[in-house]
């Protein structure tokens, strides 16, 4: 069971069992898929880490799959992730349509992933990378109609990621004759220089689709809202991951061998930064909570992206600490979301508020979610950044520093706004009777909001396989002891010191302010406040939620008109219209066909000089 | 009972007229002698395989020794065609079985024998006449089949696949004259050792005569405006037919021909260009269809073209490809124009807006149609993926980049109209109409395909051993040659 | 490990001072603007005792845990703010725990308590405050661009993060950072204004308009609590600020001169200037201040 | 060398009728006339001047007095081939007749795009 293909084994065909099991008893459906799910994780945290455990030939190409530290790392971000996401999902998916469908397109996608994380080689990457797309495609179109044309785009986009990785395969064993991994890396220093960087570019535009770099993130705040709140977390918290996976590789492993390399790495570092920066603007203003975090996820992603592109060694850490950590959060997040929705059937900010008194663990976890996100320093979103900018700032990228520091300031718009809509405010008339969720669902936003506190007090236990992950990459060391960062110019954060005094004035001061006076204190509901002499009334509901940063919004003026998506929907109609005359050839007349076999006929004839290169 | 190549188009052929008589005496009894054919000529197929890998069996009728009389010749190319044909035929005649027909049937067998006795003369014959002969009877038949149901497309369609496949016809006898008079004989192998001597322009007219003659029936683009009404007005299972077996079976010819006697790369340039041209047209209007026959149609027009690039990169590996996915689309396409039969047989309409929420009533044909959908579009866990990848990297070696890049760009296109059409059938109308259970002998015929897809999907290995001997013999003509005029050197 | 108790003692004792000295400035700013208006003004000690008067109110009204734990989280990033800022430059009593954090840290530090401020008035209900902490945060965005642009150019000029380097770095009169990179110091102080909140940029309390903003809703201990960590943070960020730009304090005299002179810069600009629009404020720090920081950067560049 | 020249352009005609006539009857029938003409051309290629039939009737005839009996037997079965095809074809017609009540090729135009 411990091998490789033990783990695709399970995976897939408990997939499939998991589709054929879905008429049977529900109560057996749902705790297999969640033991199976357990077991998997065991397996993943127990693989050895050997290059090459599981190789057979195929027409004269051999897959190789292997563990090495980097793949690892990820491997064990998707097995814990989707371990949570199936218990949460248990509840969440009660009652609905076609359970098998969506337990087996959600193996799928796991196997899928952890094939892409163990190949040691492109073809089998490519193999593993159609499957997940095309599993997370089901997915996406699962829930209603109005989700095809959201799928369609989505699945057009990934196709066109993956092709472009398929043309640099093709590039690549075109010149170097095989397609390992090994043999790829050490043979890509020797290819000339434009088919060099025709393979970096196709493979970033690959590998940055899935990721949601901007040019090419038009498909991601579709899909993440329209996909099942439970699928969402494992969407943008381990499929995003794989993109950073490839790029990862291209980066350090391939490009890293060419002349242009460094100008690979300030492209993709400003187009990291840019995304980062209007993902948040878009996030600032979007309405719906998922599709907020959205936009949230793909400014995330921009800063892992710089992380890499940056290539110092503190820089590299930060990315892989962030890719991690945008994991946890990003599934806390969403899982929160989705009990929102679970309880109340909509995540649209602007009909939901007030939700803290009777959701009181989805509050706690979307509050630690969002402290996580803003990078505030108690918790584990703070050393991603600090270490972040430390390498941004040591490596002289001056302006890259501010816009993705602008960037995270202006998350804090869209981070509050998000709990404010949902959580705080007046309480809704029809949310009255709603209740907390399912302890199921409970745990795995708990569990994953303690691992936050957990790494924010120790971002070393974090940064151990973060390292020894660095080290496959190009040996990259980074200096960290359990819980102090250290920059190149020595100078340190101690996270604990940091956590104790926050921890100790906090609890000291709550409680002083308890005992003082408990008896006088009184709780008064949201809707007993200062109004200046009108009461609201009981239905009205006051709670400030439309146009949210109108005067932001203002003094932004017109950077957010532009948007690639209308670019795309223009060409799209265009390519389909010109497909449209191009049919019209068959004009459906027997004798024009005839009359174009006598034309074709007598063209190869009149110009057989020019297309046979032989005179009549 | 000695087995002999002879039998793949003696017992057909013999089945065919038997079959008329047989319905004199008892209409059931019709419906089971293709079957027993097929299984006994796979079986013969399964036995003689081995055996034509080590020396190609050389068949010679009536007595004539080779540069004289008709031959056959059963080489791993033919061996690996033949036994496609049979596997697939009995899946066909599977699903045909239980196809309600207004028709009486024996008629519809009657034809459908002689389609694959015209197919398999084809792969088989050595003898450039005997070829034209062959054609002419597979022609003959299909414009019949494609004409069965007696509905007024039925007849439009007919009459304009006629009228192509004369010209083609008249093309090809215009083509075997000009051999003849150059080189007075008619046997393959013969002439690829007399072409070398007739002068340049003779040559040039012969080629292009057997491109656009046999470039018809294998649907290259400017000649194929028949494929989409005939696909889409025949019957189900007589379109799986064509896009399965007759146009591959044309195709193999051109290229034997092409490969034996015109060596020029000019030619194989020609022909990828045609290729691509009908990849790319077959799905772009594949993408504008409203029917779902015609969609299908013009989406295997698409396919063709994407075998014959692959074909007309004429290395060894390319050719491998071609064969692999030449497979693959006759498992697939055949796949999903039997799910598309029952689904509009059932929707009542053609168009593919009807198909709105079939997923519900149909669930098994509509999985069906899914699966194939999934497999075509080379989506890995199914045959199509490694297909079309060998074929890349085919192209990728031969430093066609623009090709692998227009074959991607035609996967897009295709991927769009087939995902809209499964999500049509899913997720469109959530009707509650009660289940309407597909023929079981459909269903069977199906669930093998779907499992022929899997198993290739997950092994292509099993197949690909045997592709390399049959590229190889395609490819190179010497060992042709020899094996049947016997070791005169050229 | 034997507890250093100077460092325990100048624990306990640095958060006291900082009120005291917290208190006493927002005394004299209100006298001071009374004078400007040409009225008297309050005694100094006016803030201490309405502070005092809070703290002793009979009946405190919450609307919840949030809403109650809101001054709770202010104070808390107030004096954590406070520790990590050395406050008189070689005495153990008052470097706190300054080696342990950087410059990075305490940026992010001082949005702690907004952060956690924000949440307690979202809970209370009032849509006064909801639209304050708006108009807060989009400021906040506003000024914090030539505020990290100043940074920036200091770190990479001083080629470190951390605060005690830079004061170490700024020994005597003629190196303190604000002659050597000047430009650096206009931006931060004109994000200063903005992080004070006084006139130009009070549209977040604006009292005619949203009733206080935020604290509308906050009565008796809590907003006592408010108050004292509203003045220990002033210190704090005066502190700071001295520090960065003025070559920190050697005893506790230079430290009240330097951060008084600090302080009134933003309360004088306050009195004689009227109330920005959100997105007027927004601009205006996207406009001089940010040019200002670009080019400490660049001059540093070369 | 004239039968050459005459069999191409009867196969000439043949293509004109089947390209430019509307009426369905005559497309068929210029089928048919491309069938001879090609035909006409198969058996010109055998021709020897002077040559008899190619059967040895008489026991003094030797080979090289007989005309080439090859093309002849190709002729034979493209005759017949002819046959069936325009067989099928008037078949269809008849059909195409019926429902359509129009013999003009452009009104049958209803598979299209």
């Amino acid at each position: 069971m411990f091998s490789i293909s033990g783990i695709f084994i399970t995976t897939f065909v408990s997939g499939l069992v998991a589709f054929l099991l879905h008429h049977s008893v529900p109560k057996i459906r749902d705790w297999f898929s969640i033991v199976i799910m357990g077991v998997i994780v065991y397996a993943v945290w127990e693989l050895p880490v050997k290059a090459n455990l599981l190789s057979f030939k195929l027409a004269n190409y051999n897959l190789v799959f292997g563990n090495t530290e980097y793949g690892r790392l990820f491997a064990l971000i998707v097995a814990v992730l989707g371990f949570f996401a199936i218990l949460y999902s248990k509840d969440f998916m009660e009652g609905k349509p076609r359970l098998g469908y969506f337990y087996m397109a959600f193996f799928f996608s796991i196997g899928g992933m952890f094939g892409i994380v163990y190949s040691q080689d492109l073809i089998s990457l490519f193999f593993f990378w159609e499957i997940m797309t095309w599993s997370s495609f089901l997915l996406v179109i699962y829930c209603c109609k109005e989700a095809q044309k959201i799928g369609l785009k989505y699945f057009v986009f990934s196709a066109i990621g993956a092709y472009s990785i398929m043309t640099a395969m093709v590039v690549l064993y075109s010149s170097i004759g095989s397609l390992q991994f090994a043999d790829v890396f050490a043979g890509f220093g020797k290819m000339d220089f434009w088919s060099q960087l025709l393979v970096v570019v196709l493979l970033l535009m690959g590998f940055g689709v899935k990721s949601a770099t901007m040019p090419l993130h038009v498909w991601a705040p579709g899909a993440y809202r329209i996909t099942p709140s439970s699928f969402t977390a494992i969407f943008s918290g381990a499929l995003s991951k794989m993109g950073i996976f490839g790029i990862g590789l291209t980066l350090f492993k391939i490009a890293s061998a060419t002349g242009f390399y460094p100008w690979v790495q300030e492209i993709l570092a400003w187009i990291g930064a840019l995304t980062a920066l209007f993902a948040t603007f878009y996030a600032v203003f979007a309405t719906d909570a998922k599709t907020l975090l959205a936009y949230s996820s793909i400014g995330q992603l921009g800063y892992i992206v710089t992380g890499l592109a940056i290539g110092t060694p503190l820089s590299i850490a930060a990315a892989l600490f962030l890719t991690v950590m945008h994991a946890i959060f990003k599934g806390m997040l969403f899982l929160a979301t989705g009990a929102v929705y679970y309880r109340t059937g909509t995540t649209d900010m602007t009909k939901v508020s007030g939700l803290i008194r009777k959701m009181p663990y989805t509050f706690l976890t979307a509050l630690f979610g969002i402290i996580t996100v803003s990078g505030v320093p108690p918790l584990a979103g703070f050393s991603g950044k600090w270490m972040l900018y430390e390498s941004l700032i040591q490596s002289n990228h001056y302006f890259l520093v501010v816009v993705i520091f602008f960037s995270s300031t202006a998350a804090f718009l869209y981070l509050y706004r998000y709990i404010f809509s949902l959580f705080l405010g007046q309480e809704e008339k029809e949310t009255e009777n709603v209740k907390e969720v399912p302890w199921l669902m409970r745990i795995p936003m708990l569990l994953l909001a303690l691992a936050t506190l957990v790494f924010g007090v120790a971002p070393g236990l974090l940064l151990h396989p973060v390292s020894a992950a660095m080290k496959y990459l190009g040996d990259f060391g980074v200096t960290y002891q359990t819980s102090v960062l250290f920059n190149e110019w020595g100078n340190k954060v101690d996270m604990l010191t940091v956590a104790n005094t926050i921890g100790v004035v906090f609890i000291i001061v709550t409680i002083i302010i308890t005992i003082k006076g408990y008896r006088s204190t009184r709780y008064v509901t949201t809707k007993d406040i200062h109004t200046s002499g009108e009461v609201p009334t009981e239905n009205e509901n006051l709670t400030y939620a439309v146009d949210f940063y109108k005067p932001f919004e203002r003094a932004l003026g017109s950077v957010l008109k532009a948007s690639v998506d209308k670019i795309y929907n223009a060409t799209g109609r265009i390519l389909e219209q010109s497909f449209d005359y191009l049919r019209y050839v068959y004009t459906g007349n027997g004798q024009t066909y005839a009359m174009y076999v006598v034309l074709f006929l007598t063209i190869l004839v009149v110009f057989s000089e020019l297309i046979f290169g032989i005179k009549l | 009972m000695n087995l002999t190549p002879v039998q793949f188009v003696a017992i057909p052929l013999f089945a065919a007229f038997l079959i008329p008589i047989v319905a004199k005496i008892s209409k059931e009894a019709v419906k089971y002698i293709p079957g027993i054919v097929f299984l006994y000529l796979a079986y013969v197929a399964f036995t003689l395989f081995p055996k034509a890998l080590e020396k190609p069996i050389v068949e010679i009728i009536a007595g004539f020794k080779p540069p004289f009389g008709i031959v056959l010749y059963f080489g791993p190319t033919a061996a690996f065609l033949v036994s496609m044909v049979m596997v697939v035929g009995f899946v066909i005649w599977l699903y045909s079985f239980k196809f309600i027909i207004r028709e009486p049937s024996e008629k519809y067998y009657m034809l459908f024998m002689m389609l694959i006795t015209g197919a398999t003369g084809i792969m088989l014959t050595g003898d450039v006449f005997n070829l034209f002969v062959f054609f002419e009877i597979t022609a003959i038949a299909a414009y019949s089949l494609t004409a069965f149901l007696r509905d007024k497309d039925g007849a439009e369609a007919a009459f304009k696949y006629l009228l192509i496949g004369s010209f083609s016809s008249t093309f090809f006898l215009l083509a075997i004259a000009l051999i003849y008079s150059n080189t007075h004989t008619l046997n393959m192998a013969d002439l690829a050792v007399k072409m070398q001597n007739v002068d340049v322009t003779t040559k040039l007219f012969i080629l292009i005569l057997f491109i656009s003659g046999l470039g018809i029936e294998s649907e290259l683009f400017p000649l194929n405006g028949w494929a989409p009404d005939a696909y889409s007005q025949a019957p189900t299972p007589v379109a799986a037919v064509f896009a399965g077996i007759v146009v591959k079976a044309s195709l193999y010819a051109l290229l034997r021909l092409v490969f034996l006697m015109f060596n020029w790369s000019e030619v194989f340039y020609l022909l990828l260009v045609l290729g691509v041209i009908t990849m790319l047209v077959g799905e772009m209007s594949a993408m504008r269809q409203h029917q779902i026959k015609r969609m299908l149609a013009f989406s295997s027009i698409g396919q063709m073209g994407l075998i014959v690039i692959a074909f007309s990169i004429a290395t060894v590996p390319s050719l491998q490809a071609g064969f692999f996915q030449m497979v693959n689309h006759v498992l697939i396409k055949s796949l999903l124009f039997f799910s598309a039969g029952y689904l509009v047989f059932h929707s009542g309409s053609k168009d593919i807006s009807a198909l709105d929420g079939l997923g519900k009533e149909k669930p098994i044909t509509s999985f069906f149609f899914a699966f194939g959908a999934l497999a075509i579009l080379g989506l890995p866990p199914f045959s199509g993926f490694w297909g079309k990848m060998f074929i890349l990297m085919a192209a990728g070696n031969s430093h066609l980049l623009l090709v692998v890049v227009l074959i991607l760009i035609s996967g897009i296109i295709e991927a769009v109209y087939y995902l809209r059409v499964i999500s049509r059938l899913y997720f469109y109308k959530e009707t509650t109409k009660e289940v309407r259970r597909t023929p079981v002998s459909g269903l069977v015929a199906m669930g093998i395909l779907t499992v022929l897809i899997i198993i290739l999907g997950l092994y292509p290995n099993t197949i690909l051993a045997y592709l390399k001997p049959a590229a190889n013999d395609l490819l190179h003509r010497t060992e042709y040659i020899n094996a049947v005029l016997g070791q005169i050197h050229l | 490990m034997e507890i250093n108790w100077l460092k325990v003692l100048g624990i306990l004792i640095t958060p006291v001072i900082a009120f005291i000295v917290g208190v006493t400035y927002g005394g004299l700013t209100r006298i001071i603007t009374a004078r400007i208006q040409n009225r008297f003004g309050p005694p100094v000690t006016q803030n201490f005792w309405d502070i005092v008067k809070l703290y002793s109110k009979k009946t405190n009204i919450q609307h919840g845990v949030m809403q109650h734990l809101a001054p709770v989280f202010a104070i808390t990033a107030s004096i954590t703010t406070l520790y990590f800022v050395p406050v008189i430059r070689e005495s153990t009593v008052f470097t706190n725990l300054s080696f342990q954090g950087d410059l990075i840290f305490l940026l992010y530090i001082m949005v702690f308590g907004s952060l956690g401020m924000a949440l307690g008035v979202g809970q209370s209900g009032n849509p006064n405050g909801a639209i304050g902490v708006s108009r807060g945060l989009s400021q906040m965005v506003g000024y914090e661009i030539p505020f990290v642009l100043a940074i920036v150019a200091i770190m990479i000029q001083f080629k470190t993060t951390n605060l005690n380097d830079l004061i170490a770095m700024q020994n005597n009169f003629n190196h303190w950072i604000i002659f050597q990179s000047p430009f650096a110091f206009l931006a931060a102080i004109l994000a200063f204004l903005g992080m004070m909140g006084y006139a130009p940029f009070d549209v977040v309390v604006a009292p005619a308009e949203i009733a206080s903003g935020p604290p509308s809703e906050f009565g008796g201990k809590y907003l006592g609590l408010m108050m004292t960590s509203r003045s220990i943070f002033t210190f704090a960020k005066l502190t700071l600020f001295t520090d960065i730009f003025l070559g920190g304090a050697g005893d506790f005299v230079t430290l009240v001169i330097k951060t008084f002179a600090l302080y009134m810069i933003p309360v004088l600009t306050g009195i004689v200037n009227p109330r920005f629009r959100t997105e007027q404020s927004i601009r205006f720090f996207w406009a001089w201040p940010t040019v200002f920081g670009i080019l400490a950067v660049l001059i540093v560049v070369w | 060398m004239i039968f050459y020249v005459t069999s191409i352009l009867v196969i000439l005609i043949g293509i004109y009728a089947v390209l430019v006539k509307k009426n369905l009857i005559k497309i068929v029938i210029g089928l048919s006339i491309v069938d001879s003409g090609v035909n006409l051309l198969l058996i010109s290629i055998g021709y020897v001047k002077h040559g008899t039939a190619p059967i040895f009737s008489r026991p003094d005839l030797t080979a090289a007095q007989m005309v080439d009996p090859v093309p002849q037997a190709l002729v034979l079965t493209a005759i017949v081939i002819g046959l069936g095809v325009t067989a099928v074809a008037l078949a269809l017609v008849i059909r195409l007749y019926d429902h359509h009540k129009t013999m003009d090729i452009n009104k049958i135009r209803k598979l299209k795009w």
